[in-house]
């Protein structure tokens, strides 16, 4: 027997209601009731004004560079449906805010963190959300550590993790996800397939064609749904949630979307991509299907959806200005959370924001403080 | 002779290091059609092709790691790190392997390759993009640390550490990259790597600064009191250090102060001020001052401009250190 | 009281804060069963399960990633990297994740986590087994760096270290792991990371050092002219730095040498050097000198005692600076 | 259709010669001449001579820690055979010297390497071997890189890279083969799995079975062999290398095998393994069968085989012989190439010997040199 089969795998793809609004009722059966949809329909709707207003805002120069989140809200609502507020985790990149939202973060703590204040990381008691991770691939094994935890602590909360397809290229990532399988800890991975990271296409990130395979390097049950239908995804995160509580160990969901804006508010795609490409996302938004399916089943209708997208509005106008109305933060801040108490010299550092050893102690002996006095007046012409 | 900015000096060298040697390459992320985040490429992928502007997938080790094989089979490879706070995944590639072929293998395998990274703040970016990590790779041996801040030493030293037959690390402070212009001349030269420039003559005091520090260091020196003559020195090449022509410097004025933007603790003000006191002891008239960021982490860009040296810091060092 | 070797002390320690502490973890390579290439958690698997001494798959940013993730939900791990030189692929978690948490987050999300690394050389081991890196994490904000030498220091900086709310990186002096052995209470008790200890009294010369290199302070020490009076400062903390004691010896003794195994390039000496001359300005009577590994790579073991400081090169750095 | 599939795979395993010596003469066909096999066989007893020898060096004081190969020759020769000295490259783990002596290292540099000794990594002109690599898993990049000079340049040689088990934990593994197989580079990927990572079994550093799935993540061609099998293992390498060479990409080949000694001399495995595990791998030597399966053909024979061994126990005397008499390398050699050419400080240091600046310079000014004579002679004593 010179060849035999050393290792065989399928996996599959699930899809329940596709960008025509149609809704595959075997397999859709159950996923979700009506409420818990038009519950995710609304997320995903804030999200989306958010994203439109965070847009305007750093343009008009009031916040930093901003990524917006447009066309990948599902993945977000459908995965956070699935978590339980306050018992489990989530260990975010940035795409993902209507998840976060969900699992009690203030919203305006995501403007905070763009406007460049570490106060929007600053997670309020019980909610279980780490910072939005700026390097990219790194915080997946946060994640897998902090589900580890809970198995050390016979406890069966769940970490849920979310990062791009780009994200999948760094070590890190291979990693996390052989650590989660080999400790068989509670971690569900969600990959964001949007097809790009930044300019970089899919075909040039990696000579697989999906995402999903990746999980078989680590023996690691793996799915591959629909990204912008909010039914597949959950459907997939809830099973993926089970198992994790279950104690029986990780889950990969390759979660198949599209970048609908730029890459930030600092990228400019037109560069890289045709905008027939983006157009024929356009139609898959994630959001739009919902409505239609919602409406077309007489749950919804154009009423409602207008009061909604209004109280949308004004929701973020309330995130805005608590964003923008926040007090300045101190220029001692950025010392007072280095340690859990600040060691001497920093401390110095902190009291007379100098470095130099003069410039912390004054009065000390050869240095002429009058002469300073007034060469220091001298400066300030 | 042109009018060019950092990024266009910085442009100008790698497209004649391009056209003057088939073997130079670079990598890195999206620095292909998309010409960089901050288009230092830009143009470079149409003009030489794919195969010699590539876009690599998003994994720092893996960039710098094959350009090491590269660089081992006859390639000049420039790989480009993103920002400065993503050398870190790349750190074990730089410092374990680049750094130590040549010495490891006695010669017989060198590791010619320049990486370049954007680095420190002031630019109001996100986290981990504000960095200024140079001591990190001056204090590992075997790789040569060059951090320019006008647009003609950038090409001089660029050029030159392309051609170097030895990994260098080319930090471009991206708070400079459009800030100003000056002259470049389009012909070929080279500075070499481990020589600082004397930017402004004096007798009273000297500054040894880089990067965009040194603007706020003119600021402070304008500022100063107009009988001051203060000597200011750009670096320009943190590993080997040129500490001849600081020496010199501060055996003429007796007083120092060193600024930059990394912490203070661990940074290279140490070692310019351990050095200068070895060296020119007996000239000193008062203690090596420190103008440096804080032993903190480098705030987001709400508070930035606290945590970054700024003329008045470095206007009162030099006061101070004149009353000493 | 017990007579115990640095391993030993380590090993006990170990045990005494897991017996203390449910949330204390062990993780790392071959810690389990086979209890560290060093023998250092040996037994302890037997001891404490599986589940609280585990071994990891071979990758060291995963076992500081997962780390960080442990320490965010309310456990205490302790990690071991089997070398220094393996640290390099964990650079970016330690220096960009595990240290920046709690600052990040304003304080919401602290890591409290323990990193155990054997470190230095004069062991005879092969390349990348005999470096000294702790500059490098000294000149990180956020993690605390410490290097105990002896046996009952490194028993009461352990216990600090894992009762921590911080990131500490807690480097071992292989060559002292069996090297001697000295009394070493049984009892529960913490020595303050940040304070260094006066080994040795004296007048005329003080030296700062840590980690193996102290025996060689030890033993230029043994070889001075006797009328010559060495204060000997033993650092134990490189970060954040007790430089009151340093200062203090410093203002008494007015000549300093700093003595440590890494680079000297951007090496903690040049800290240790900046600073005295910042606080001691007006009473050094010479140079502070820095007697430290070359600006090369570590060689193979053939020539490491070449590499290595050792009581010759500190002893001539003792007559000269006496003879200033 | 909810429900498709999304991904499907197969890996094949190959077996020839199996450890009974049972000759599989379909798939063996053609695969190499017998005269072939004896040159590998050759080289597989002087490579466990060799090591054999290295074990009694350093336990007899000579040589500082060294890694066993024994047990895992096969591999290291079924692929050397299949490349072309001088124009392919090896990047090399430590388990394989048997392949880089066919391709041209001498092999007393593996012993001078061992015994603490840069001048052992000095590569000839000519060979194309990248030092052994003590750091796991970090090499495979270099490869990656190597290969991807040859596609530059429009030439066709191919890069091996060697590693075990262990090192595919390593996020530089999943790089290495990501950019292999995104570029399309002609690399040949050994991952030897011998079970273990010094005392960490395969269990506990990977929850897959294999590690030829570890390849499906990056949709590169794999396969599974019988790594005590010089025929299985060259099957499969003159598959991947042809393809290299014909710039088709990667290929991943897993070695199933044993490490027959302890990780290295530093080590011992009866702490963590069972001896009964090494036993049953004893009987599957891939020396063993070998010899067995050319005598029982008629192309080998007791007398021949004496010769050979005693032959190799010469070849091994005269190796130890050159890197023990090797001149001692000189203290500033490890000063002289740091870089191509040396810093003024730098050459200060290699000339004095010092760091110190007084000890640098004696002639400096404020140092009392009569009085430093003077110190030095007490010194001394
Ligand atoms: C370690 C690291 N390297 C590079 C970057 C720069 N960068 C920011 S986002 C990005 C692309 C991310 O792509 P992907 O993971 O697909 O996520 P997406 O943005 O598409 O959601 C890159 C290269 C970074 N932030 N971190
Ligand atoms: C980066 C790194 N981490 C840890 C080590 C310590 N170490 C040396 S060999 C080894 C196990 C390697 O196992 P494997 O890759 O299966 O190769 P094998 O020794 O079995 O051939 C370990 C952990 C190292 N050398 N390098
Ligand atoms: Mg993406
Ligand atoms: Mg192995």
């Amino acid at each position: 027997m010179p060849k035999t089969t050393a290792y065989q795998a399928t996996i599959e793809h699930i899809s329940i209601l596709d960008e025509h609004a149609n809704f595959d009722s075997e397999l859709g059966e159950g996923v979700m009731t009506d409420e818990q949809a038009l519950h995710l329909y609304e997320h995903m709707v804030n999200c989306r004004e958010l994203d439109e207003v965070a847009f305007k805002l750093q343009r008009s120069g009031r916040m930093g560079t901003y990524p917006q989140n447009k066309g990948q809200e599902a993945a977000a609502v459908g995965v956070a449906l699935a978590l339980q507020k306050g018992k489990d985790w989530i260990v975010p990149s940035y795409r993902e805010n209507a998840a976060l939202f969900m699992h009690g973060l203030p919203m305006h703590y995501i403007l905070m963190y763009w406007m460049g204040d570490e106060r929007g990381s600053q997670m309020p008691e019980g909610v279980n959300v780490t910072p939005l991770s700026v390097p990219i691939g790194t915080h997946m094994l946060h994640a897998t550590g902090i589900a580890w935890a809970e198995k050390l602590r016979k406890t069966d909360g769940v970490a849920a993790t979310f990062f791009g397809d780009g994200a999948t290229s760094e070590g890190d990532f291979h990693e996390a996800m052989n650590f989660a399988s080999t400790l068989k800890v509670g971690v569900v991975f969600i990959g964001q397939n949007n097809g790009w990271a930044i300019s970089v296409p899919r075909s040039k990130q990696m000579n697989s064609e999906t995402l999903c395979q990746k999980a078989l390097a680590y023996g690691m049950p793996t799915v591959r749904v629909d990204g912008n239908d909010i039914y597949a995804v959950h459907y997939a995160a809830k099973e993926a949630v089970a198992r994790a509580r279950a104690g029986e160990g990780p889950t990969f969901i390759e979660c198949v979307t599209y970048r609908l804006g730029d890459h930030t508010t600092a990228d400019d795609a037109r560069r890289y991509r045709d905008e027939q490409e983006v157009e024929a996302w356009r139609n898959r938004d994630p959001i739009l299907r919902v409505r239609k399916y919602l409406t077309a089943k007489g749950s919804w209708d154009d009423a409602r959806d207008e009061a909604l997208k209004a109280k949308a509005k004004k929701i973020v106008a309330e995130v805005v200005d608590a964003a923008i109305n926040v007090t300045s933060p101190e220029t001692t801040d950025f010392f007072d959370d280095m340690y859990a108490s600040l060691p001497e010299d920093l401390r110095r550092q902190r009291e007379t924001m100098r470095t130099s050893s003069l410039g912390q102690d004054p009065s000390q002996v050869g240095l002429n403080s009058a002469a300073v006095g007034q060469a220091a007046s001298v400066e300030g012409r | 002779m042109a009018t060019l900015n950092l990024v266009q000096a910085i442009t100008l060298t790698l497209q004649q290091a391009m056209q003057a040697d088939e073997r130079v390459i670079l990598l890195g992320e999206d620095v292909g059609l998309n010409g960089g985040v901050f288009r230092v490429t830009d143009g470079l992928q149409a003009q030489f092709g794919e195969h010699r502007v590539v876009d690599t997938p998003l994994a720092e080790s893996g960039i710098i790691g094959t350009a090491i094989g590269l660089a081992i089979n006859g390639m000049r490879p420039i790989p480009e790190i993103q920002f400065e706070g993503f050398l870190g995944p790349a750190y074990d590639q730089i410092v374990n392997h680049a750094a130590r072929y040549r010495n490891r293998t006695r010669g017989a395998i060198p590791v010619p390759l320049t990486i370049r990274v954007p680095v420190g703040g002031g630019i109001h970016a996100p986290e981990l993009h504000s960095d200024s990590p140079e001591t990190i790779y001056a204090h590992s041996p075997g790789i040569k640390v060059v951090y320019p801040t006008t647009p003609s030493d950038a090409k001089g030293l660029l050029t030159a550490a392309i051609r170097d037959p030895d990994p260098v690390i080319f930090f471009e402070p991206k708070k400079v990259y459009r800030s100003f212009r000056e002259e470049v001349s389009e012909d070929d030269y080279e500075i070499e790597i481990g020589k600082a420039k004397v930017v402004n003559e004096g007798s009273d005091l000297t500054i040894v600064t880089w990067g965009a520090s040194l603007f706020e260091c003119l600021g402070a020196m304008d500022n100063a009191p107009d009988d001051v003559d203060i000597e200011l020195i750009d670096l320009r090449t943190i590993f080997p250090m040129d500490i001849d022509t600081i020496a010199e410097s501060v055996e003429k004025t007796g007083r120092c102060i060193v600024v930059h933007e990394a912490p203070l603790t661990g940074g290279m003000g140490a070692e310019v001020s351990a050095r200068i006191q070895e060296r020119c002891f007996l000239h000193l008239e008062a203690p090596v001052q420190r103008v440096t960021g804080f032993d903190t982490i480098m705030p987001f860009y709400k508070l930035e401009n606290e945590y970054l040296v700024d003329a008045k810091r470095i206007g009162s060092a030099i006061a101070e250190t004149l009353a000493y």
